[in-house]
């Protein structure tokens, strides 16, 4: 764990599939159910359409945290693109643990429409993980290499 | 006989009978411990055609361009690339003729220079797997099987898997122990010594390219990096620009890789770019099952799923 | 030129206010040129609050709106109505949550929520920027109807859309319609005679003027999408001229060939010409080009010389005939599980084991006083066989075996009494109407029910007795007994006609290789295929008031599409970039709907791309995201525009 | 372009130091001025690098895997920042501290004077090189290892060249010796604690090293003719083969000590945005590609001509010289073993 | 020392579309110190790199002519895969851009004084070739010019740049308009054709004449073949190319056509230079 800087709240980007986990948040929120507030959300039609590249870029620019959430497996709203997400991200986040990002920053889940408690604990849980973690600096991109050599 | 006089012949009986409009293979300019790609198209010149453990390149990279037909002298893994390719609609299996080299490995001319402590060098006399290696300051006799590249080390597809014909005999298989050793030491590090290994290798990276262009499989019109709408990476050598660069070209890999080491042999810097595509293959492994490149019309692991895919990671 | 965007802050009469701080998220979104105005509002969606966004779409010619509201789960239809009635596309309107994902849920801390819904906000309005005022497509529908299988469901579908005036082919690969319910005794648990439901059924359908009927006929291929399904069927060649007929039965006297009879399971013969069976629609006898003699070359022409109203002509070829529909019913039933694959029963190979469906035909001509067999006294059932077993990768249950079992039971024990009849089963399910009263109405017969799996089955050599070797597991003795024939219950499975269709529609198959409906609770009929539905046991195994009741839905889904006229897609769809694709085919893999295909574009250089078909394609956009160099996206959602957003962060 | 400024002879004395005190020189200059020098950077590789305190460096190598040229012209750089669409910020050029580049080789010292001809030429100047080069003192140290693939003899500049530098150093065997060139050079050597005057032996010794450095320059390529022999063969159908067997990666661009094209692009974060200046090839399809979709330069062949014609014709037709120092690099690293003299020698066969 | 390579701030005073497709807009621009507007000297045929922060930079051509002093005028086509077309074309009025200029050598106006100048363009490339001809046209100069021929090609009528001012000089009786398009259009009252043929056919006199081509590649190349062949020397088919540059200052490396840079030693060159250079176009 490393010190974090007074008043940091973590950054975390959401991208939900507006079936089943945009909607699971929906009902967290009509049902009032608490959870914390630093996801910000990104409504994409099916956890199939995420490409790696958003959690990378995500990461880049400095998002402390990234979740991706859809349907439950047999339960996409187009078949199976969450099949074809599971496969991606089960690489991908091995792969970006592997060069050192920390475990932690990047996290699936699978939200139905009436899993609203569901989703309040991920995001929960998610944020809580991250916090933990700190500021992200990893594959955050910083600012001008200017100058000479490294 | 040995394997490269068949080679020649084969090759010239392919372009006299005119099978073939060229023969793509490997020749010997000169330069110690290294060969060249070499397009024949005239029967006369097959005799240019050499086979040894300096054949290094992955030759199936040229396919892709080509109109024509083309014979292609193709180890084991570049045929393993072959097959992609042909899953991947970017080449017709009627277009290629593939003369399969079983392969005992190829040397890794960085070993070479690393165990002479960087020393240049002039001549080299290959032998009876004995390269005679000369500089200006020394003289050495080195083994083949000592040199071996490091994908030839833990290579488990010697053999050609797909091939119009093969020249010579199968080779039994290498008993690979560890494949995946030096990514297991490294999986087993802490998160902050394995930032620190890539940080560090990758911090080496001129973004040149070289390991994209001489990829096999990286055969994109337009890759991710030349982007604009959006553009995902920079182009810089930032260190987070270089990572993600990386990241994504061996995520690109998932599936397809064949292990040929093309990328990291074309490495001016030595960067360890193996250690996150040989990763990956590890991981679709351990995760589905699959390896790339065995069979004809089968499916890459992102484009397709069972229904009872592992999702520990999920929540 | 650049966007003009207006913003709507909505209250929600205190819903969002009392949390969010809107005249903050309001001074937070001032500054870009593009934003045109920022507005708050109590209530947006009021029809006051509508007005105000039309009013400011003409007055400040605004042409994207971003609204931060409530989801647009919820009010995303009335805003998006609001946009139409303004003149502009509803595409070009963004909702940022700031209800549901953002008041609500953090009521109790205002300052995080505001933060929160102005990133929203600030997002929406990136993607704004981007949006392009896209039109939902409209293809013309007409009301002509395929529907592939001539079973009870592909009848019952056709009747239905044939007397609501609708077109209807009907496809049926074997010379009669009627299907597997054709060859069945009677029906349970009322125990009607089969054929004697059917018949009238079948009968309906040549006699109805909107049905075209296609028998001795296969689906060769099928192209386009709703509203323009290109259909060609191969018909094989009949030789014998239907209308000329008169079932006069000359011919089959003449017939040298005795070959089994298919339509008895194989357990009587016929000959190479035929009459299909006693109900076959059309009636007509037809001739079998397998086996007969006459055809290559011509060796024998007995039937052709008999004929008097010269029906029989050798010199006809299979045709093929195209046609286009704008829906599609696939019925193409299913087969029964081949338990000749259980080696243990000895199907095939003991005298005196049968299948359920053998069972049914020689209970058929058992009840018309023609027995073909002697059955013997004692009788046992093995139920699921080839159903809810691991080992044969049937691990589900196949619905009706337990009920025709019973039924069969019965009909036997009744046929001839004195009879001792066991049923070993696994678990019991009588869940239909009247199911229940069935099987206890079987019990007071006599049937015995044992639960129990038949481990082995013996032959006695000699006697073709056969000894059954079963754990009771109820009472947990070991039982070993002596039967004179052993029927087995076998199951329901997917067959070829099915895997076939579904390769040609790019129709997705459940994991027991039935067809995969839409949804499983709500879109039980529908597939993932617009336009295409799903009747009978195709979609898994049912019984025969399931099929016709699913039949009717499927036909009532189909009307309800047809009978608008049009059909609207939704513009949200993915979108190759030729110039950059290398046609390497993931997005084709990926691809549920089957809406994109790999094309040649230029003959000259042989370069191929990707092509969507916009109408096929739901723009999940899983194609977009498989794709390595970029070249797919999906219009509406584009990387491009999610790129911004996660800028705003 | 700059002129060099020349110390009269009789003010060239050199210096001498014992091999185990060089540290006390780079540690002498690190106080006063940015250092930079080789650095192993890993078992193969030895590059410059910023030099911290003397044992850093590296002064025994054959040649840095890159070329001085990232020092003037780095991959990436800021030309300018802003804010929003506010008008351009451009940050202050000068470095905090004059420069050292300590054992750049003669044909990398030789490169810089080509790159002044681009950055600092008649026309148009470019202040992020220039500012960078003025602020610079070379420190030249002469080549005992020449490679195999080494050919600077036959670009006039040979390992022992002392040209273009500020201070000529060579490896004696147990100690160095220092030669100012430039005043600038002969003021900072006169500074340096330590040093001795070279022995009278020295020059002679210097000779015969140099000579035996020359014999170990086994590669030559005649260019006397080329830039002519080139102007006619624009369509010859040499140009159709000699590019099949190139990846058409930017490592020969990239490693060669006078390559030095580039790209201009934006980034941008929120608001804060920047237009950096980054290193590019011509060996790559998109750097001639225009947003038409046209290329002018569409296949490998249009590039590989032009990466030929542009070393050894256009720059000379511009320039007066040939844009190449025999450094070697692009031999050593060409992934498929393309080798330029081979190809030069190919032109020069050609009828 | 000059930076060369930043940008003067500029605004955007006025936007107009300027064909029936929608991918050609005319822009105004004025700049927003009014020093750089003093300093800001150029001839015709020269070109200025615009920019938009976050964007990019690419090159265009100066469409007004050196004698209006109000505004710079610029007519950009839109690429879809342009970044910067596009950004240029979603700037409203009132947007701030940046400029670096002017660049390039221009036509070579003092040679061609007392010539007649027959002006040859096609499709949107008529940018430099509005300003030399706003120019020769101006009172003060028109006396140093002969006979003054335009001939304009487009796709159709709807593509055909800058109406208004075809309109007015039209009015002049000491400019001859041609214009040409592609195919036959309904009420066309000029001619129809490829430019090669039509100007083919019109077959100007290469009497004492400078021809100036500006256009798509497959133009010029036609174009001035037909010129060779009416005896047009050499040295006096002018031309102005283009090509992707990013420095605009003849360093980046990329716009060269032999030894010469167009950003640099171009983007004007004779007929003559082109083919020492072994390239009649790029």
């Amino acid at each position: 764990m490393q010190e974090q800087p007074e008043n940091w709240e973590p950054r975390i980007i959401a991208f939900l599939c507006s079936w089943c986990s945009y909607a699971g948040a929906d009902l967290a929120g009509v049902s009032r159910r608490r959870y914390s507030p630093n996801v910000r959300i990104v409504k994409v039609p099916c956890s199939g359409r995420v490409n790696p590249f958003y959690i990378v870029k995500s990461l880049q620019q400095g998002c402390d945290g990234v979740l991706v959430s859809g349907c439950h497996p047999g339960e996409c709203h187009y078949s199976n693109g969450n099949y074809y997400a599971r496969r991606r991200f089960a690489i991908l986040k091995r792969l970006l643990e592997y060069i050192g990002l920390e475990e932690g920053r990047v996290h699936f889940s699978w939200v139905s429409a009436s899993e609203g408690d569901k989703f309040a604990k991920v995001v929960n849980e998610v944020t809580e993980t991250v916090r933990k973690l700190g500021p992200a600096t990893r594959l955050v991109k910083h600012s001008p290499v200017d100058g000479v050599v490294n | 006989m040995d394997l490269q006089t068949k080679l020649r012949q084969e090759a010239r009986k392919l372009l006299e009978e005119k099978l073939v409009d060229v023969v793509i293979g490997y020749e010997d300019e000169g330069a110690p411990l290294r060969t060249t790609p070499c397009f024949i198209t005239d029967p006369q010149d097959v005799d240019r055609l050499v086979w040894n453990p300096f054949c290094d390149h992955n030759l199936a990279r040229y396919l892709t361009a080509r109109k024509d037909k083309a014979a292609v002298v193709a180890k084991g893994c570049d045929t393993r690339a072959i097959v992609v390719l042909i899953n991947e609609n970017q080449i017709e299996r009627k277009n290629v003729n593939i003369l399969g080299m079983p392969c005992g490995g190829i040397v890794d001319r960085k070993k070479i220079y690393n165990h002479l402590k960087n020393g240049d060098v002039r001549e080299a006399v290959l032998k009876d797997k004995v390269i005679t290696v000369k500089g200006l300051e020394f003289t050495a006799d080195l083994m083949v099987d000592d040199f071996l590249a490091d994908c030839c080390l833990s290579c488990r597809h010697r053999n050609p898997v797909l091939c119009d014909v093969q020249i010579g005999e199968n080779l039994p298989p290498l008993d690979v122990k560890d494949e995946y050793k030096k990514i297991k030491q490294l999986e087993e590090s802490t998160s902050e010594e394995r930032w620190e290994y890539f940080r560090k290798t990758l911090s080496k990276c001129i973004r040149c390219y070289a390991c994209r262009e001489a990829c096999p499989l990286c055969y994109c019109q337009q890759c991710f990096t030349d982007q604009n709408f959006p553009a995902w990476v920079g182009k810089t050598t930032d260190i987070s620009d270089t990572i993600v660069f990386h990241i994504m070209r061996a995520f690109h890999t998932t599936g397809r890789c064949v292990d040929c080491g093309a990328c990291e042999r074309s490495c001016p810097n030595n960067v360890d770019i193996r250690m996150l595509t040989k990763k990956i293959a590890k991981d679709v492994k351990e995760l589905f099952g699959d390896e790339a490149g065995l069979q004809l019309e089968e499916k890459a692991p992102l484009s397709f799923y069972n229904e009872d895919d592992p999702q520990d990671f999920i929540k | 030129m650049a966007p003009r965007i207006g913003v709507y802050v909505c209250h929600c009469g205190g819903n969002i206010s009392e949390v969010v701080d809107i005249q903050k998220v309001m001074e937070s979104l001032e500054g870009p040129v593009d934003v045109v105005q920022i507005k708050d509002h109590e209530h947006i969606c009021s029809e006051v609050g509508q007005k105000l966004i039309l009013n400011d779409i003409k007055e400040n010619k605004l042409d994207r709106v971003v609204i931060a509201a409530c989801s647009p789960q919820f009010q995303g239809i009335t805003f998006m109505k609001t946009m139409e009635h303004a003149g502009l596309s509803p595409y070009v309107l963004e909702m940022a949550n700031i209800r549901e994902q953002c008041s609500w849920p953090h009521y109790d801390y205002p300052q995080e929520a505001t933060k929160k819904a102005i990133d929203l906000t600030k997002m929406s309005l990136a993607k704004a920027r981007l949006d392009i005022p896209l039109e939902k497509k409209v293809i013309p529908i007409g009301k002509r109807v395929l529907i592939i299988g001539g079973g009870i469901a592909g009848i019952q579908a056709a009747l239905d859309l044939g007397d609501a005036g609708f077109q209807v082919y009907l496809v049926e690969k074997d010379p009669s319609i009627g299907g597997k319910m054709a060859q069945l005794s009677k029906t349970f648990p009322t125990e009607d005679c089969a054929a004697c439901i059917l018949s009238p059924k079948m009968a309906d359908v040549p006699n109805n003027p909107n049905i075209k009927l296609m028998t001795s006929t296969e689906v060769k291929d099928i192209s386009g999408y709703i509203g323009n399904y290109q259909v060609t069927v191969t018909r094989k060649a009949l030789y014998v001229d239907p209308d000329k007929c008169t079932c006069c039965d000359k011919c089959v006297e003449a017939c040298p060939v005795t070959v089994p009879n298919e339509y008895d399971e194989g357990l009587t013969t016929r000959k190479a010409i035929y009459l299909p069976s006693p109900i076959a629609v059309p009636h007509s006898y037809i001739l079998d080009d397998k086996t007969c003699l006459g055809l290559f070359p011509l060796a024998c022409s007995k039937c052709k010389e008999v004929c008097e109203p010269n029906a029989i002509d050798y010199d006809v070829y299979p045709t093929e005939e195209k046609f286009t529909v704008d829906t599609i019913i696939v019925a193409t039933g299913f087969d029964i599980y081949d338990a000749r694959q259980k080696r243990v029963y000895g199907l095939g190979k003991y005298e005196n084991v049968f299948n359920a469906l053998e069972m049914e035909r020689m209970l058929a001509y058992a009840g018309e006083g023609k027995p073909l067999k002697d059955i013997g006294n004692r009788i046992a059932f093995i139920q699921c066989v080839g159903s809810r077993d691991e080992q044969v990768e049937h691990e589900y249950c196949s619905r009706v075996c337990c009920m025709y079992a019973t039924k069969l039971a019965c009909l036997l024990n009744r046929e001839r009494p004195g009879k001792e009849i066991y049923i070993f089963y696994t678990d019991l399910r009588a869940y239909g109407k009247g199911f229940e009263e069935y099987y206890k109405r079987a019990q007071s017969e006599g049937i015995k029910y044992i639960r129990g799996r038949v481990a082995e089955i013996l032959e006695d050599p000699k006697t073709k007795k056969l000894t059954l070797r079963a754990e009771d597991t109820l009472s947990r003795k070991i039982i070993e007994s002596e039967f004179n024939t052993v029927v087995l219950s076998v199951g329901l499975i997917p067959n070829e006609g099915t895997r076939h269709v579904a390769g040609l529609l790019g129709l997705s198959r459940s994991q027991d290789g039935f067809l995969k409906e839409a949804h499983l609770k709500f879109r039980p009929v529908d597939t993932l295929i617009e336009g295409v539905f799903l009747a009978g046991t195709v979609q898994g195994p049912k019984d025969i008031p399931d099929s016709v009741a699913q039949a009717g839905a499927a036909s009532s889904r189909a009307i309800s599409l047809m009978n608008k006229g049009v059909y609207e897609a939704e513009p949200i769809t993915a979108q190759i970039d030729e110039s950059i694709c290398i046609g390497c085919g993931m997005c084709a893999d990926v691809c549920a709907y089957k809406a994109i295909e790999i094309t040649v574009v230029d003959a000259h250089t042989g370069k191929k791309t990707a092509v969507v078909n916009e109408f096929l394609c739901k723009g999940c956009g899983t194609c977009a995201a498989t794709c390595r160099s970029g070249a797919a996206d999906v219009i509406g959602v584009s990387d491009h525009q999610i790129s911004k957003m996660i800028e705003v962060m | 372009m700059r002129t060099t400024p020349r110390i009269l002879s009789s003010e060239k004395i050199m210096k001498t130091i014992k091999k185990d005190k060089i540290n006390t020189v780079l540690d002498f200059l690190i106080k006063k001025y940015q250092v930079f020098g080789p650095v192993q950077k890993d078992d193969l590789v030895v590059d410059f690098g910023r030099i911290q305190n003397g044992a850093q460096a590296c002064l025994e190598f054959s040649n840095t895997n890159e070329p001085a040229k990232k020092l003037f012209f780095p991959q990436a750089e800021t030309l300018f920042s802003y804010t929003g669409s506010d008008a351009a910020q451009v940050s202050e050029l000068k470095p905090e501290k004059p420069r050292i580049i300590f054992g750049m080789r003669p044909c990398d010292a030789k490169s810089l004077s080509l790159l002044d001809a681009v950055f600092d030429g008649p026309d148009y100047k470019d202040p992020y090189y220039i500012v960078k080069r003025k602020n610079t003192t070379i420190f030249t140290l002469a080549c005992r290892r020449p490679r195999s693939n080494c050919f600077c003899d036959s670009l006039g500049i040979g390992p022992f060249s002392k040209k273009d530098t500020d201070v000529f150093m060579a490896d004696l065997g147990d100690r160095y010796v220092f030669e100012p060139i430039t005043p600038g050079g002969a003021d900072i050597l006169n500074k340096i604690p330590g040093l001795e005057n070279a022995r009278p032996t020295d020059a002679e010794r210097l000779k015969n090293l140099r000579s035996e450095a020359e014999s170990k320059v086994a590669r030559k390529v005649d260019l006397d003719n080329l830039p002519e022999k080139l102007a006619r063969i624009f369509d010859h159908p040499f140009w159709d083969g000699i590019h099949q067997k190139c990846l058409g990666c930017g490592i020969c661009t990239y490693l060669c000590p006078t390559c030095h094209c580039f790209d201009i692009v934006d980034e941008q974060k929120d608001d804060k945005g920047r237009r950096i200046r980054i290193w590019d090839s011509c060996s790559y399809p998109t750097f001639t590609l225009e947003a038409s979709g046209h290329n002018p330069r569409a296949t490998g062949k249009e590039r590989m001509r032009q990466r030929l014609m542009h070393k050894f014709r256009y720059f000379v037709e511009n320039y007066g010289e040939i844009a190449c120092v025999g450094c070697g690099r692009c031999i050593n690293h060409c992934p498929v073993g393309s080798d330029l003299i081979r190809e030069i020698e190919n032109i020069n066969n050609l009828k | 020392m000059k930076n060369p390579y930043v940008p003067m701030p500029v605004k955007l005073k006025a936007v107009r579309l300027e064909n029936e497709t929608g991918d050609l807009k005319t822009f105004d621009l004025v700049f927003v110190n009014s020093g750089d507007a003093e300093n800001f000297k150029f001839v015709c045929g020269q070109f200025a790199m615009l920019s938009i922060n976050g964007v990019g930079e690419a090159p265009f051509g100066i469409a007004s002519s050196p004698l209006t002093k109000e505004v710079l005028r610029f007519t950009v086509k839109k690429y879809p895969k342009g970044v910067l077309t596009t950004a240029l074309h979603n700037l409203s009025e009132g947007s701030t851009l940046g400029l670096r200029g002017p660049l390039g050598n221009g036509f070579p106006l003092e040679k061609m004084t007392s010539k007649n100048l027959l002006v040859v363009g096609g499709g949107f490339a008529l940018t430099t070739l509005r300003a030399l001809t706003k120019y020769v046209l101006h009172e003060k100069n028109r006396p140093h010019y002969g006979d003054i021929t335009l001939f304009v090609a487009a796709r159709d009528p709807g593509e055909m740049l800058y109406k208004d001012d075809l309109a007015e000089w039209s009015k002049r009786n000491d400019i001859e308009i041609v214009q040409t398009i592609d195919k036959p259009v309904e009420d066309w009252p000029h001619k129809v054709g490829f430019a090669a043929p039509v100007l083919k056919d019109l077959a100007p006199s290469a009497q004492n004449t400078t021809a100036v081509v500006c256009g798509p590649p497959i133009m010029i190349e036609t174009c001035i073949k037909v010129l060779a062949g009416l005896h047009f020397p050499d040295e006096e088919i002018i031309t102005s190319l283009e090509m992707k540059m990013k420095c605009g200052i003849g360093k980046c490396g990329r716009c060269n056509i032999g030894s010469k840079y167009i950003c640099k030693d171009g983007p004007v060159f004779t007929y003559k230079q082109l083919k020492e250079l072994n390239s009649v176009t790029v």
